[in-house]
């Protein structure tokens, strides 16, 4: 059987596969659907200084095979989780990712400086790119000194080793995983939403409260693969590869793009089991395309 | 409990002005025991339309594992959904969410108030409640040609139709003729519906069951929140997908943006 | 019946619906299919200066709800579609709208003053934005300093409205869009396709001889409708949307967005008779929605 | 002339590894009477493949009103084909392009040279040159079990098939047994394998069909092109769907990149 494992700074996964950020929770859901011990690892939802409340509703809107969110990053602020969901992660043997947000560099230092001790916590993504806050979500994510100075703050502090997710909102990706690969990001993780809206046609306005949200889905995948892809010509650094992503034959497609690993969002809204599918069925694509393992599969695409 | 099973349509036919019935043949009709919760089908084949949509429980009848869902046509989901044919299959999550509380319910005098594609999941409830309460239906719909199941509240207790055009029974809205003499409410229907009873039936104990867009589903994705009236709640905010869809109508804000 | 009537600098339409170029070829394969006299206007394929091949195939490929096209600009130059193209069109009493690519300033003045010239062009569309030509494509899509210089440029020789087509793949393309109106463009069209790429799981490298190719068709809608509500909150410039329209109800939303007219692109693919079909729809679907006309659907977006 | 038409799957059933024969019923069928001609088909529901796919002629019955096409199981499109059931409706958008030249052709030795599913239009071609010539067919094959249409084409003519692995028939390539001492050849199949054929045969006269991945299908969109061989060519270019997909062998480069 094809093997799976694959190594990254700070991270030893049995599988490439991990849930996305902001679409798994804190894994309590989806532990009443399967065994969480069989993914790769798994990302938890964006954690803030204090807790948000996040954007009105509505908040999501579905477009030709993909959705828009805006969530605003909701959630109940670095303190409560580390008090009161990562306890219930320890319980598994999976690496945890906790994905760092903020409107400051101080609020993104602090909460890093907070989580990245916690003993569950296996690596920091940095999220630069959450086009939904207004008060610097955008600056961040687009600007490559300022997402520079930011990586360089966190990994200061970071007990762990930091991946900065990228925006693909930008003119010029590679010019983005340059500057914070100099800034000393330990990996890239990619992509995160591209700003989109979508109207009521009854209503005559944005279906989304917050006006614009971030496309996800299927839709996004071939933007995820051209940049990643453009990307890895560029730098060696481990990229986690995500957008879009819904079969072992895309995880497949991502590897030879370029990505280490890759992570699943969108697809567990429409089917629940989705991550432990494609783990299951990796073997055997992977082998119908020739490969005995991840590492091979990958190393093809350079 | 947190099944996902392909269901086999069994009948599939307009009951009013783009409202359809669904009926779904499947084991997991057997975990439906409780009104108010909703299943959440998916659309089409693969991802083309990668949110699942939200359809509450209409009817259940546990021997023949059949579980009825009413629904108005209104976007791409349920245009797919009416298309369906007897003999396919629909891939259902659920049932989802928390419904409407039953239990220790008895000798009540009991308000049932929905309006239009809110109507449906307060059938399976007053079928529950009529065996040992006394019922009364307010339902509200737009027009006549929209009225469903009139008949089949009736057999549950009193009931009055509304439209808002006076094309059949009551000209004018629900609240029009909710009285406080009451013991309990349920209401379901839009927004706007849902505020003005709460607000005419302020002393009186009640339960809302609230819309709102979802991703997940399944209380992971944050995106139909709602928040609570309770300034010092813990968290400040309710999932309508998991913690509801339906609320003590005191419980959570019904008018906010 | 709701009135469909547009009118744009250089372009009296009878309705806002005109195929979107590079998919139209210049009219003639689907005037088999209909009378193109229905349509609003024609948008016909980029011209250049000298011919062209244009890239090695495979040239297109699909994506969940989009596909990628590398074409590659390939066209006979403007003199042999000024000979033996325009003259057939002349036939049809439709507002024709010629689409100028180069790799040069020079290059791009010269077909505009060639074409622009014609009395069947009403209209210029400035391709600065198409991604797949290495030789320059991408500078004048993606720097508003070099759009706004050929836009200068182009404006000075053309004797009909220029219109800028704007690339999506940029930060900020709100900056984009004032830097060429600011330069005198007359109005603008967007969006352009979306860089993406795919990958050939068996021979494992891009299925797209070129690599790289644009993302067009539905899946794109949701950015296209961002950016054209963008540029309409800080624009007064007429705007031809375009991205991913399949149906009357997706005109109607590229007209709340802040679009004045639209183009249909990768849908005449799947569907040959879609341009006739959404002209035909749209009056009763502006009337379900509450519009009399298209210009009163096109304000209520303000 | 352009013509586009929902037509009905009579059957739809596998024929060989991977491999399905269809049967489409429609008035369409009475415009497909050129052999090498394709169908442009679309998949699924709505806008989620926003391309059609190319499948040749593999045989028509004028008087039933019915068109064959054989197809191999690659991606999403020709799945979607092999789960269609008798009674579903299939978009289709054709004849599309320039078949294989048969008029004015008779009492000469022709061969017939095939490749995997490059196989079935030869089969349509064969049926009406086998009238009033000499066919013989060499097809190709990966393994036995991708044979197929064997027999029909021995109704024809002298039939040699060949697998890559020897299982059955010759083992080898197509280009193992042709001989040089024919009248005229047509082949579809692999570019590899046109090209190979083209150079053993450089003395015949031959037609070759041509694959490429479509955009439009009607020569719209320069999705299509493969180049001329002669440099002094007008456009230097033709269309694979719209001027071919079958050319004189000596017209088109068949080995670029
Ligand atoms: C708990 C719950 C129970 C419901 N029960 C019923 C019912 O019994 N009968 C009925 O007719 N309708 C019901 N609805 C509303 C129903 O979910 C929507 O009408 C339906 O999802 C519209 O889907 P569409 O694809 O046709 O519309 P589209 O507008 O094409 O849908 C696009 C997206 O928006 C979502 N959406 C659109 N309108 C609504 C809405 N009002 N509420 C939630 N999501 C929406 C869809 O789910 C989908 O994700 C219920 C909603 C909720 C939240
Ligand atoms: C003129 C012509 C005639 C053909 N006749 C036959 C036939 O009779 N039987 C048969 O089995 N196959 C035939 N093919 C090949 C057939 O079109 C492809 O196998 C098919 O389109 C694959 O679609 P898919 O969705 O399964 O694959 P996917 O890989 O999912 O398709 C993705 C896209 O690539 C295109 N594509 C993939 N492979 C090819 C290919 N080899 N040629 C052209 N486009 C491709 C698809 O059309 C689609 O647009 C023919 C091709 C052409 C150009
Ligand atoms: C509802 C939702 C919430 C998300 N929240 C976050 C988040 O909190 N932090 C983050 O970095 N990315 C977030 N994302 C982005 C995803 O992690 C992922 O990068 C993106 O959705 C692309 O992957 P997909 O197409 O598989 O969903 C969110 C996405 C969705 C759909
Ligand atoms: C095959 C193809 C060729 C195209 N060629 C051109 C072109 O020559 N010039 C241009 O400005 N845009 C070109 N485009 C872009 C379209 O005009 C349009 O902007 C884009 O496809 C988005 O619209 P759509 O989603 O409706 O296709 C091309 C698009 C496709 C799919
Ligand atoms: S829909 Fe995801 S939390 Fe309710
Ligand atoms: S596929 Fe468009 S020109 Fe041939």
């Amino acid at each position: 059987m094809a093997d799976l494992n694959v190594s990254l700074p700070g991270l030893n996964l049995k599988n490439p596969i991990m849930p996305a950020s902001g679409c798994f929770g804190f894994g309590r859901e989806f532990s009443e659907f399967y065994d969480l011990n069989q993914l790769g690892a798994i990302v938890i939802k964006a954690a803030t200084g204090e807790a948000r409340y996040g954007n009105p509703t509505p908040r999501v809107a579905e477009t030709p095979s993909g959705m828009l969110n805006a969530i605003g990053l909701q959630n109940p602020g670095v303190d409560q989780i580390i008090e009161k969901e990562l306890p219930f992660l320890e319980s598994f043997d999976v690496p945890i990712v906790a994905n760092v947000a903020g409107s400051t560099v101080e609020e993104y230092v602090e909460v890093t400086e907070k989580i990245s001790r916690h003993p569950v916590i296996q690596a920091i993504e940095l999220n630069i790119s959450c086009p939904n806050v207004k008060e610097g979500g955008i600056q961040f994510g687009t600007d490559p000194k300022t997402a520079a100075h930011l990586t360089e703050k966190v990994k200061e502090v970071s007990e762990k080793p930091v991946y900065v997710k990228l925006s693909p909102n930008v003119t010029d990706i590679v010019e983005m995983a340059k500057a914070v690969a100099d800034a000393g990001a330990d990996g890239l993780s990619m992509i995160n939403t591209l700003t989109g809206m979508r109207f009521d046609l009854h209503k005559k306005r944005p279906i989304i409260a917050n006006e614009t949200g971030g496309l996800s889905g299927p839709a996004i995948k071939p933007i995820a693969l051209r940049m990643i892809y453009q990307v890895r010509q560029a730098l060696d650094l481990p990229i986690i590869g995500m957008g879009g992503i819904t079969s072992a034959e895309d995880v497949v497609e991502f590897l030879l793009a370029g990505a280490d690993a890759v992570a699943i969002g969108t697809a567990n809204f429409l089917d629940p089991y989705i991550c432990p599918n494609v783990i299951e069925s990796l073997p055997n694509t992977l082998e119908k395309y020739g490969f005995s393992s991840v590492q091979e599969c990958r190393l093809k695409g350079e | 409990m947190m099944k996902e099973q392909w269901m086999e349509v069994l009948n599939n036919r307009p009951i009013a002005l783009d409202t359809y019935e669904m009926t779904l043949h499947g084991k997991l009709a057997s975990s439906m025991t409780q009104p108010g919760q909703f299943l959440h089908l998916k659309i089409g084949d693969g991802f083309r339309h990668v949110l699942r949509r939200p359809l509450s429980i209409a009817d259940v009848d546990q021997e023949d594992q059949t579980v009825k869902i009413i629904y108005k046509v209104i976007g791409e989901g349920t245009k797919w959904l009416s298309q369906a044919k007897p003999g396919n299959q629909i891939h259902v999550l659920g049932p989802r969410g928390h419904g409407f509380p039953v239990e220790n319910v008895a000798d009540q005098h009991i308000y049932l108030i929905g309006g239009g594609v809110g109507v449906p999941p307060l059938y399976y409830l007053g079928k529950q409640l009529a065996e040992n309460n006394r019922v009364t239906a307010v339902l509200g719909f737009q027009t006549k040609d929209a009225v469903f199941y009139e008949e089949k509240f009736q057999e549950l207790g009193e009931t009055m139709i509304l439209t808002d055009d006076g094309s059949y029974g009551k000209r004018g809205l629900v609240t029009d003729v909710l009285e406080s003499k009451m013991d309990l409410y349920y209401s379901c229907g839009p927004l706007g519906m849902l505020h003005a009873v709460t607000r005419k039936l302020n002393d009186v104990k009640g339960y809302v069951s609230l819309e709102e867009r979802m991703g997940c589903g399944i209380g992971a994705c944050f995106a139909c929140v709602c928040k609570t009236t309770d300034p010092n709640d813990e968290r400040g905010y309710r999932k309508i997908c998991k913690d509801g869809p339906v609320f003590p109508a005191k419980e959570v804000v019904l008018w906010q943006i």
